[in-house]
């Protein structure tokens, strides 16, 4: 129960949280191109690895609890990038569908489904 | 020490918190997944036509979505400190610290509903309601069917958060829970946190990469 | 056809590659099968219990056969997956010669539609010995194009092109199913392919209901609803020219290029803001609703008419303005 | 467990093996409902045209089918019945670690099948098990709505049951009982719940997805607003993949006890199948892009996901192989239970070698969607885990319940069952590859023999059934008592049959792992 130390990790860490958010949030205004994803993404993780750590005691937590988060973010990861994946290659790849560079808000928007009347016979 | 805090099939408290600290992390690996279904949709979605993903997100309120940011962030803070002011046995510090946090939540919930009442003011509304005029030919209400989705189950989380925290606090001033036995407290806040993380990819997602 | 095979017939060039696929993991399946039948067959008798006391000797396993059974199937399972891999992937390309025929599917019927003109309904006829290539679109859920005999499947899901190909090697008629389950009458989206001899085919080709060429038709429609208005041939107004426009790389004006293939030209006319051409106004209204799949593909069958094949000029954005 | 006999003490009852008989009452009800619904379907299918029922109706009798058999019979089979009743015995615990808990997903799991057989009484649904979207979401005039709120909240049950066994495989375990010492019934149950808790949210927000979509018409997966459908099956098969796990795993775990228990060996190798079980639940969750080989899905994700079911076959040969051979030098008693087992070993490589077959990428464009697809799966759920849950039920009653059945007319029911799905099931991998489709109400006269074969086969199987049904039924109430008929050393046999309320009448005292018959002292 030493009071001290606790505290002020959690202080530290909720500073680390705010300067974070605000370099997330400065980075976001400069044209970074297709790398801003990728750093906001990087971020956000770097801020949830604290929080986990940190607030969540992940830190000081028996050995099984590593695993039972590493798991379920490991396969977010794949679910995630395997299904980007599909989208990302359609018509990339030699694949079956090649035609279809994903034409995605095509068709009726207005909602109707009825076939449009013909304008020939 | 009160009595009737030991359940059933336990042999001691120290066993009892360890199995329900554990059922809480099963229970947030769980909440992880749920949340990455929505991530593949939006993670598709951005794949197939970035711009339009963009243009959607160029149309949420930036300065709200921050301002919500910065309030979870803290809110966890507040938890966090919560649960340390518990272990030392200052009940007190605890109550307050839980209650404030509960309170930011509130606040959340309120930017929340402001913000989506200003879409609805734009006709930014989900699925057959939409009616913004749209420059992506479409694409824009798909973006706000899946943030309508997205945000609307983390604040349904934030809002079980807030009650959960409302019903720890009052658990803490009366005495149910003290330093002898902290875990139903930490489990709230271990879910509060949860709730937290989820948002800090959230956030980017729907708001700052425009 | 009424007769019932175990095996349809081979009747793409596809056909004999999957089959031949298919012998080979038959074996592999006929040999464990028969490899653990027997041994429980033998062991149950050879060691069944014959007193109650009885006790087994400790048998162990030892790394030897651990590995054997791990080495030997994580083989052949990747023996299988090259194999299956190689001969997907040549069932995916199709070739450039291919004929073109476009398909519509919808609740619960199949409109094939050819180049020149001709419409079917649940049937298709094809001359043998050709590549065909089908393009698909869906006019409401999603359906599967199968040809059992031809051994090929493919979904045709709504909102975008899908293809498939295939060349008949064997003069018949076959099944034609609709194998992605589609809604009530699912079981009634079954259709025949003839494949014919080349004369016959033209002969069929030339009885057909006549009325124009999909790209003709494309052209009266392209007058109709005023698209040439704005498309001009000589980039002149607020539009590109569509003139040679088919195969290219279109730049755009978020950055990035797309190929100008079907899909994008289905895509330009249905959603023209999706894309913008690099130098352009999103000015372009939507056709959405206004035309449907068939017209569409006349459209593109035009836009594809126009101008010389792609490899003919050098690749790049059509000319954009100034 | 016999403290008292009212209706209420059932109903609010914490005790995990009540339980679990409770789960045994509801999936009981739905696998007969469902064997019902697959009656008429076999029946429908005599003859090419559509005799017996509309296209309409047949279209909503294998929908249901699916539904009640998935996700209210099959999901909770195993686990839920068996797996709430032994797993704490097995470790040495005296309940699950959350006992309101379990009583709660009992609950849910029946509110869900309220919800559920409503929408199948107030007229049923049609859109397939698999929900494809758009014709889910914006064709089909059914009971979608009621039917997915059914299964969302018995997703919510599994997520539960799954919560309740992790935790209590890590807290409550007897001193001694190491990880590796644990019986493979509880590793397999250990590594189904880990599918339960990590797989089934994903079920839930599609479903949800499915469920607002047709409120709102939010057009998140149809492509006339601009949504992409076969997004929603990436969404659909990541859970339902692995799901396929969870309705093997807890087999498998069961017939991993009864071959060690009636070859009186311990497994050739025990670990080899622990570490293929936690396997399976993993690599499982990579490989669900195999049922859209044709859907239009890159040619990228084809290979990937082709290579991936490759991989996670090979768990299941090393299991196979580790059965087959502990049977070698044993001394095999071919009880009623072994018999079942060794159907359970047959059946199952063949099913899941056709499993093999079909992610082999090409064959899949000749098989996708074809009877081969509902031969593959049916042998293995119904040649497998059925069969599996024959054989633990045969198993286990006598511990359960104190009672024994008749051992003749069990072995009849088995030659009935066992070639009733033989016959049934192997006839369907034919047509399919014939090429008849699948949900076809009606079908082209040349497939017709194949059919009548088929559906032959599912009368000698429901024959089979419900004569097992009924002697099993008269043991639970009426059966000559029995405590132990097998000389089995796991370790649930140590206690008394049926257990007592707390499971151990003096704490379960581990010195080694179960079956170990070479013991001079087995305890
Ligand atoms: C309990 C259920 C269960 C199980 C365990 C499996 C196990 C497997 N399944 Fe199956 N499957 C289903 C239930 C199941 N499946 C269902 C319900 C569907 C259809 C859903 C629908 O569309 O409605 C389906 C559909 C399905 C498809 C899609 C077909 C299609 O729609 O086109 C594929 C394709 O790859 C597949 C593959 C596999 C594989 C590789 C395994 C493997 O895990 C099998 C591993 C087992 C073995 C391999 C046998 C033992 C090994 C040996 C005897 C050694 C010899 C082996 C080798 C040398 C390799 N399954
Ligand atoms: C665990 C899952 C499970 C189980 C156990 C079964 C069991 C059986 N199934 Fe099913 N089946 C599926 C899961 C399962 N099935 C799935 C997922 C599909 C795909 C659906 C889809 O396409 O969406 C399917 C589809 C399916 C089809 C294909 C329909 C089609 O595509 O058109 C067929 C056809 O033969 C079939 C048959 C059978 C048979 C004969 C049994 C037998 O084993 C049943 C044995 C049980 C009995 C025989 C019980 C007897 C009870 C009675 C006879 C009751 C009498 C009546 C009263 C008292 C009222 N099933
Ligand atoms: C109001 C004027 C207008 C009409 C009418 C119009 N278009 Fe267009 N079209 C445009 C403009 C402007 C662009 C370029 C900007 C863009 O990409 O949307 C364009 C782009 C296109 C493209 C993509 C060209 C490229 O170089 O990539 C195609 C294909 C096309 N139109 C086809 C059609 C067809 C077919 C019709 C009739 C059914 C039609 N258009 C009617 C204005 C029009
Ligand atoms: Cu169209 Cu099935
Ligand atoms: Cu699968």
């Amino acid at each position: 129960m030493t009071r001290e130390p606790d505290h002020r990790r959690l202080l530290g860490t909720f500073v680390a949280l705010l300067v974070l958010t605000s370099a997330t949030w400065g980075l976001s205004t400069l044209p970074l191109g297709s790398f801003q994803v990728a750093v906001a993404l990087a971020i956000a993780l770097a801020k949830a690895t604290l929080v986990a750590l940190f607030f969540m005691h992940l830190a000081e937590a028996p050995r099984v609890f590593g695993p039972l988060l590493a798991v379920p973010l490991a396969l977010v990861v794949i679910f995630v990038g395997l299904t980007a994946a599909d989208v990302a290659t359609r018509g990339a790849t030699p694949g079956r569908a090649d035609a279809s560079q994903e034409p995605l808000r095509a068709a009726r928007l207005d909602g109707s489904r009825a076939p449009p009347p013909p304008l020939r016979q | 020490m009160r009595s009737g805090r030991l359940h059933a099939p336990y042999a001691d408290l120290a066993q009892q918190g360890h199995a329900a600290r554990l059922g809480m992390w099963v229970v947030i690996a769980s909440e992880i997944l749920l949340f990455s279904a929505l991530f593949a949709l939006y993670a598709g979605y951005r794949m197939a036509e970035p711009d339009v993903i963009r243009a959607g997100a160029r149309r949420t309120s930036l300065g709200l979505g921050t301002t919500m940011t910065y309030i979870l962030v803290t809110s966890s803070f507040f938890v966090a400190m919560g649960v340390a002011a518990l272990r030392r046995g200052v009940r007190r510090a605890c109550v307050a610290w839980l209650l404030a946090a509960a309170a930011s939540g509130v606040v959340f919930l309120g930017l929340k509903a402001t913000e989506y009442h200003e879409h609805l003011a734009h006709g930014l509304a989900p699925g057959s309601h939409f009616a913004a005029a749209d420059p992506t030919g479409g694409g824009l209400g798909l973006f706000f069917a899946l943030y309508y989705v997205a945000t609307g189950l983390h604040a349904l989380h934030v809002l079980a958060g807030v009650i959960v925290l409302a019903i720890l606090a009052l658990g803490v001033w009366r005495g149910r829970w003290d330093a002898a036995y902290t875990a139903p407290v930490e489990l709230g806040g271990l879910y509060w946190h949860l709730v937290d993380a989820i948002w800090l990819f959230l956030w980017p997602l729907f708001y700052l990469l425009r | 056809m009424g007769e019932f095979q175990l095996f349809p017939v081979q009747a793409s060039t596809l056909a004999p590659e999957v089959d031949h696929l298919l012998y080979f993991l038959l074996a592999v399946t006929v040999f464990f099968t028969l490899l653990i039948f027997g041994a429980i067959f033998y062991f149950a008798i050879r060691y069944r219990r014959r007193s109650e006391k009885e006790l087994p000797h400790v048998v162990h396993g030892g790394y030897t056969l651990e590995i054997l059974w791990s080495v030997i199937p994580f083989g052949l399972a990747m023996v299988m997956f090259t194999w299956g891999a190689s001969v997907f992937f040549t069932g995916a390309r199709p070739p450039d010669n291919a004929m073109q025929i476009y398909a519509v599917g919808k609740q619960w019927m199949w409109k094939l539609e050819h180049m020149e003109g001709v419409r079917e309904i649940n049937e298709l006829h094809v001359p043998v010995g050709r590549p065909v290539r089908i393009t698909m679109a869906s006019e409401d859920v999603i359906h599967s194009f199968y040809v059992p005999a031809f051994r090929t499947k493919q979904d045709v899901v709504p909102g975008r092109y899908t293809t498939t190909w295939f060349t008949p090697t064997k003069v018949g008629r076959y099944h034609l199913f609709c194998a992605e389950y589609c809604g009530t009458r699912h079981s009634g989206m079954i259709g025949w392919v003839y494949v014919m001899e080349p004369r016959d085919y033209e002969n069929w080709l030339g009885g057909g209901t006549g009325g124009g060429s999909l790209a003709e038709n494309g052209k009266l429609l392209f007058e109709q609803l005023a698209c040439s208005n704005c498309h001009k041939d000589d980039n002149s107004g607020r539009c590109p020219a569509l003139v040679g426009l088919f195969g290219k790389d279109v730049q755009l004006s978020g950055g990035g290029k797309v190929k100008a293939d079907e899909a994008y030209l289905r895509e330009s006319i249905l959603q023209p803001q999706a894309k913008i051409v690099a130098g352009y106004e999103p000015v372009m209204p939507t056709f959405t609703g206004l035309v449907n799949e068939d017209q569409v593909v006349q459209l593109v069958e035009y836009i594809k008419s126009l101008g010389p094949k792609p490899s003919a000029q050098a690749a790049g954005a059509p000319a954009a303005k100034k | 467990m016999n403290a008292s006999y009212g209706l209420k003490s059932w109903l609010l009852t914490k005790d995990h093996k009540r339980i679990g008989l409770l789960y045994l009452a509801t999936i009981t009800l739905f696998f007969f409902l469902g064997g019902a619904f697959a009656t008429l379907i076999r029946v429908e299918l005599l003859t090419p045209q559509g005799d017996l029922v509309s296209s309409e109706t047949y279209n909503k009798l294998f929908t249901m089918h699916a539904v009640a058999m998935i996700f209210f019979f099959m999901i909770p089979s195993i686990p839920a019945v068996l797996g709430n009743f032994f797993l704490p015995i097995m470790i040495g615990a005296r309940d699950l670690a959350f006992p309101k808990i379990n009583l709660l997903s009992w609950y849910l799991l029946v509110i869900g099948g309220l919800f559920s057989l409503f929408a199948m009484i107030a007229g049923g649904v049609d859109t397939g098990w698999t929900f494809y979207t758009p014709y889910s979401t914006a064709y089909s005039n059914s009971w979608v709505i009621a039917t997915a709120l059914g299964i969302f909240i018995a997703g919510f049950s599994s997520i539960l049951t799954g919560l309740n066994f992790v935790v209590t495989v890590h807290t409550m375990r007897a001193p001694g009982m190491t990880w590796f010492r644990m019986p493979l019934f509880v590793w397999s149950n250990y590594a189904t719940s880990l599918i339960q808790i990590l797989g089934t949210p994903v079920l839930a927000v599609t479903i949800v997805l499915v469920f607002v979509e047709r409120v709102f018409h939010l057009g998140i997966f149809d492509p006339a607003r601009g949504g992409d459908p076969v997004l929603f099956q990436h969404l659909f098969w990541f859970y339902s993949h692995p799901a396929v796990y969870i309705m093997v795993l807890p087999a498998m775990g069961v017939i991993s006890e009864l071959v060690a228990a009636f070859a009186r060996k311990n497994l050739l190798s025990y670990t080899a199948v622990a570490v293929s079980t936690i396997g399976i639940a993993l690599v499982g969750f990579l490989t669900w892009g195999h049922h859209m080989f044709t859907a239009g899905m890159s040619g990228f994700d084809v290979a990937i996901f082709g290579l991936l079911s490759m991989l996670v076959a090979i768990f299941s040969a090393i299991k196979v192989f580790v059965w087959v051979g502990t049977l070698y030098g044993g001394s095999i008693a071919l009880e009623v239970p072994m018999l079942y087992a060794l159907s359970f070993l047959f059946l199952f490589s063949v099913g899941g070698m056709t499993g093999v077959a079909l992610a082999s990428t090409s064959l899949d464009l000749h098989w996708h969607d074809t009877y081969f697809v509902v031969g593959h799966f049916h042998l293995i759920m119904v040649s497998g885990t059925l069969t599996a849950l024959l054989a633990a039920w045969h198993y286990w009653l006598p511990k359960m319940f104190g009672r024994m059945y008749p051992r003749r007319v069990a072995v009849v029911a088995w030659a009935l069952v066992t070639a009733g799905l033989a016959a049934t099931f192997l006839a369907q991998l034919a047509l399919g590859n014939a090429g008849m489709p699948r949900r076809y109400a009606t079908y082209p006269a040349r497939f017709e023999a194949l059919h009548v074969a088929s559906t032959l086969g599912s009368w000698v199987l429901a024959a089979g059934l419900f004569l097992t049904l009924a002697y099993l039924v008269r043991a639970i109430f009426r059966g000559p008592a029995a405590a132990d008929p097998w000389g089995s050393l796991g370790f649930e046999w140590r206690t008394t049959s049926p257990p007592p309320a707390h499971n151990w009448d003096e704490p379960l005292a581990v010195d080694g792992a179960p079956h170990e018959y070479w013991r001079e002292d087995p305890p």
